[in-house]
């Protein structure tokens, strides 16, 4: 084991270290940031993804033909961890850059290659996801919005839900219906659809912290020229797969308050003329936490290591999630109740370390939602690590418009 | 032996959950919020001329001294129903003054409390926060392990809105110049008050639990009902668990408000027991709805707040672990 | 609510604590048993059993026909109450006298109904329970053991195993398959059994704690003429849900360290010069456990009431054996923690509290089986409390013999 | 950067799994128990000569140097398999003499200790319980903060077996008169030994996992492997989290072995992780096998017994965790 660099690796890090130095400001220790983005919060990373394009840190492991270095699994790790120590702006980018665009590479025709990679890379254009609906969500190949072909055209109707930065989004990744009587994973198609297509109408969602960072996408009548599907006809599953294999690279740490933070609080707090984090019960808290976010740095490592050494990216981001959404939860709540009673005030101006638990508390459950839920993260561990049995499927063999449905 | 409410409180029950749910259909409360209505005074003056208020204030004063078993069944509906009133505040607070308050204060402000006339608050933990502060007539303070009395129409008051977890119920910063001593012990009013709220956390959790399950049976995914999942059933069964539990400690804390010989130890276990299960079955009751649960619409995060607010409000769990070891330890020295 | 007595509660439990007084030495405080029978114990709950017979204190709900005293549940709840208070010998008579004679009088023949259960309440004969298979355990109806009509006769091979007290018992209450080729419900019947019957071989079952409370037993060609049957042939399962039904009357209090032991090793254990139960994190979970003692506790008596008040015994008790159980193992696991290094010794006279922490480890992973497992009965809180669906059946509408199986 | 074992380390594993395994296979280690075979000289005689024992021993006292690393991975494997061979109290007493003798006990025992001749066992809990101490030739005794090096062939020594958890390995009461000091500090070996002991509870937890998980695919009920039941299923995904996170953290106690500089934080984490993974893996493969696990011919008590004994041998979680917070406390300060 050996945490130095090699050669090769210390060189980039050097360069990597190098170009932000020169453009961005280090992180404050201990800084969380977490409101809705604004539209100059959008400007600054589009610039910030202009840059770092320009520079050959945007698309390390891109062909060159598309902006990209050609680089190493390594190099993007590497710069992973540099860029995590810069106070970079929020990216807009991970969906486009990370998911949409190696999508489109596997799938798309040579006029789609030749448009669309490049202005994602370079921060001009601007992508979201399209896939999630109210009726479907853990059961996503459960989708019900339709398109039906008219000509050299499709036309689409219906909703999608959870999408991020849509109101931002020049592009959206697309899976539909266009089948419903064959089985459900049969009768999908993909398209990359134009924001500002007429028919089109976003809305914000309200979480229950009160603020919106999701929308939902209805779609009437919405008009989509053959030529922006991806992907054969009723081949949408594949490519919505490999969009969702993609996402195994980009799953980043949780925000919020982690170990250190709760560790931190544990010092301020004062228990009976102690500091609570002597208190013995506090303790037990705390080490628990510690052994799971050092559990999972070092999970993360090995993955790494694997990554380096050539194997693909496994299971293991299914424990990382799973892990670290479940304790922010319990961070968060225990964070409240070491404040005693003033853990009800969520105001940043009164609240222990500017109400990052109680912020925390009430963006929480959406960690162990989105993304797969718990529940669906176990299966896929149980499943495809420990090589257990698939649930008994209900729906096995029936066509879409034959698979029983509930009242939601 | 007889452990479970009169049978007078039980067809009591049906009346009172059934003018909560008439009145509070499921998305109501959350609708009121949204409107800014944060406290229905029409709702609350029907309250207080149904006898709700005063069931357990003597007579004399206005009540109607039914008694504890009442209010604590009346606790738990109003729990389960998150109603934008301030009942439990004011409950209480007719509590300090039943017990600790002199003639001239009993005189004074219970028959007042008892009709929903007056609305009362509790500020246990300094200037904030109080719940219920923007509204209420008056305060019962805990200051240096003594209580008192503020009347809040007096000068010097002032009421600063702040920003806290509950939707439905704002908390403020209370300060003031002028207070009259109560004569009780806080930690005796505060077993006596973690009873009843354990009674409205109980009722929030059996409200959460009903959420998740109608939810769970309504909503299909693979073809069947997310209710017939292991992974759902089994967390929905054990949240019943832990309902179960809860209650049977906050029966035996219902008892013990009449007979105090045991209060400590069944105070502090029913609020325990009542704290765990409100804030289990909140945030899994969000979590069974999936997205849904995360979305404001939802009315999931009414109970999810309200159960954080409620276990930190009567002090967390630290306080009453070490209360309940330490009269356990001591029983069994 | 009212902790007290009617008239005529309290003039019963006088008379129950003046038989007791007569008979038996109360408890000593924290007096725990935990060993397989002996002959001898099994000669003193005989005896004990007559001696309650002919006072009237052992067949309380029975009908005076068979010796009973047609009493009230209120009565038997108090003779329970005051019974546990007494160094009364271990019964083996919970299977014959709360379980097998209420099902035989539900449906035996009038030869059955003067045969059995007087001689049961009388303490005369010990019944044991054959229903559970190797490969028969939480599914129960898919039990093996096959009955074939011969003449008069029933001819029965198989193996049943976890019977309790099978070297002691007179008679078996025994559900055999005698239809393979119907729904595995539908092809049960069941008989009554005489133990001495050749072709029966009973084999104690070595536990993980090295002792046999249970014993496998061998059907080879055994004869049962077909009058010992009870009920129809096919009619078993029906019988076998009776019997079980009658279980929850008797599940008892779960043996082994409760809370106030472990709250007893914390006042004597020091750590780092002060008393464990005066630490933050023993508290922590000493609470924890305190109130679920105490729930279960007030649970029952809720129960008890609503027995009192004429209505069956519901779910509960599923609630009852699924925390305890799973407390027990925890706190048997804690114990033993709390001893630090000496909490691997389990000789008796020389581990703390006479090892009891150390022997309930061994034996706590039974109580999450056996009565059902965990997972069953959170399946029937579910189920029945909840309403929720029951799982999706892989065996539905099959004939048994066509029902999938695998190596086990 | 790489965070993984060396290849040459992970080609040796194969090899020592295949040993371990062909001579050990399902069933064998429990049979040698019953039958009385406590100690399997043939095979610890072989594992002497495959330089097992030796890998962390310097080559000028018969060791093969291989390195941590190449001893971690035999850790794990042999806590895996539990044979009847007294491997981690010898190579603990090893590393203890390593670290601390004097080159006069090192050159005595350290090369009887690489082979096999010797074997080794710890006293760090006062007389009792000492583990394979029934069968070894020399204790690493600690009292009073100190280590002390003690011949257990010597006049005044006695060794009186006592009843333990451990199915495998008996335990004595060990008393004696003559001790001789070594140079070492007691928490520093504790570190030191809590790491190798978590990759043998690693490897427990992997074997329990693998039982159970094997089990569960075998066992049918209600037509379908038990393993279909969600119930089962996410059990059994959780042990697995579990597993990866003591894992994970085990792999950098291995890296702190060889750079000292975060040892306390490294081995506590280790430790609290791999007792925490090995007692749920142990437990729950216990109850996925149902009644059956229950039966000593299941094998499953093994793991069991050991979990727990394993848990509490080098003190029990308490200890780690106040010494893993309070090195957390004085670096954030």
């Amino acid at each position: 084991m050996d945490f130095s660099d090699t050669p090769e690796e210390a060189a980039f890090r050097a360069e990597a270290r190098a170009f932000l130095d020169a453009h961005m400001p280090l992180k404050a220790k201990g800084a969380h940031v977490s409101r809705a983005m604004t539209p100059e919060d959008v400007a600054a990373s589009k610039a910030w993804q202009r840059l770092k394009a320009e520079n050959g840190f945007a698309g390390i492991l891109w062909p060159k033909a598309y902006g990209g270095r050609e680089g190493t699994p390594m190099q993007q790790i590497i710069f992973g961890q540099e860029e995590d120590r810069y106070a970079v702006p929020t990216t807009v980018f991970n969906q486009g850059v990370g998911m949409a665009m190696p999508t489109v590479m596997s799938f798309g025709t040579p006029d789609q290659l030749a448009r669309y990679p490049r202005p994602a890379l370079f921060g001009d254009e601007v992508w979201c996801q399209l896939f999630s609906e109210p009726a479907a969500g853990s059961d996503l190949a459960g989708l019900r919005t339709r398109a039906v072909r008219d000509g050299d055209d499709w036309v689409i109707n219906g909703q999608k839900i959870w999408t991020s930065y849509a109101h931002f989004a020049d592009f959206g990744m697309l899976v539909v219906r266009t089948d419903p009587g064959v089985a459900k994973h049969a009768g999908l198609t993909f398209f990359v659809v134009d924001m500002t297509t007429p028919g089109i109408e976003i809305r914000p969602i309200k979480q229950i912290s009160g603020s919106s960072n999701f929308s939902e996408v209805f779609f009437t009548d919405v008009r989509i020229p053959d030529s922006q599907r991806l992907g054969a006809v009723g081949e949408g599953w594949k490519v919505a797969l490999t969009m969702l294999a993609n996402e195994r690279f980009t799953v980043g740490k949780a925000e919020g308050p982690d170990f250190d933070d709760v560790l931190a609080l544990a010092q301020q707090v004062d228990l009976d003329g102690t500091r609570a984090v002597d208190d013995s019960a506090v303790r037990e808290r705390l080490a628990g936490w510690y052994i799971r976010t050092a559990g999972l740095k070092y999970t993360r490592l090995r993955s790494q290591t694997a990554l380096s050494r050539g194997k693909a990216p496994g299971p293991e981001n299914s424990i990382l999630k799973l892990v670290s959404a479940n304790k922010l939860q319990e961070i968060a709540t225990f964070g409240i109740d070491l404040m005693d009673m003033a853990g009800a005030i969520t105001d940043p101006e009164i609240a222990a370390m500017r109400g990052l638990f109680q912020q925390a508390l009430l963006y929480a459950p959406s960690k162990r939602i989105a993304g797969g839920t718990d529940e669906i993260l176990r299966n896929i561990i149980a499943e495809r690590v420990l090589g257990l049995p698939a649930d008994i499927r209900a729906d096995k063999g029936l066509a879409f418009n034959q698979i029983p449905t509930g009242a939601r | 032996m007889n452990f479970d409410f009169s049978e007078d409180v039980g067809a009591m029950r049906e009346e009172v959950r059934r003018i909560l749910s008439d009145k509070f259909p499921r998305g109501e409360v959350r609708q009121a919020v949204d409107a800014g209505r944060r406290f229905d005074r029409d709702f609350w003056a029907l309250l207080g001329e149904m006898g709700w208020l005063g069931v357990a204030i003597p007579e004399e004063h206005g009540g109607s001294a039914l008694g504890y078993e009442a209010l604590c069944m009346i606790a738990e509906e109003v729990g389960a129903a998150l109603p934008p009133v301030p009942f439990i505040s004011t409950i209480l607070a007719a509590e300090a003054l039943t017990l600790f308050g002199s003639d001239a204060q009993r005189a004074k402000w219970l028959p007042r409390l008892a009709t929903g006339e007056a609305v009362g608050c509790l500020a246990l933990a300094g200037e904030l926060p109080v719940v219920d502060g923007d509204i209420a007539d008056i305060a019962i303070v805990a200051r240096d392990g003594d209580l008192w009395l503020v009347e809040l129409d007096q000068p010097g008051v002032v009421r600063e809105p702040i920003e806290a977890l509950d939707a439905v119920r704002t908390s403020v910063r209370l300060t003031f110049t002028a207070a009259e001593k109560l004569s009780g012990d806080l930690s005796r009013f505060l077993d006596r008050a973690a009873i009843l709220v354990a009674f409205e956390q109980v009722g929030g959790t059996r409200a959460a639990l009903d959420m998740a399950v109608g939810y769970a049976q309504e909503r299909y995914a693979f073809g069947r009902a997310i209710a017939s999942f292991q992974a759902i059933k089994h967390k929905l069964a054990d949240i019943y668990v832990a309902l179960e539990l809860a209650r049977s400690n906050a029966y035996y804390g219902a008892y013990a408000l009449e007979d105090e010989a045991d209060l400590p130890v069944a105070a502090s276990a029913a609020r325990l027991a009542a704290s765990e299960a409100y804030s289990l079955a909140a945030k899994e009751n969000i979590h069974t709805h999936g997205g849904m649960g995360f979305t404001w619409e939802s009315d999931c995060h009414l109970h999810y707040r309200r159960a954080r607010e409620l276990a930190v409000g009567l002090h967390s769990s630290r306080y009453w672990r070490d209360r309940l070891i330490s009269h356990l330890d001591k029983a069994a020295a």
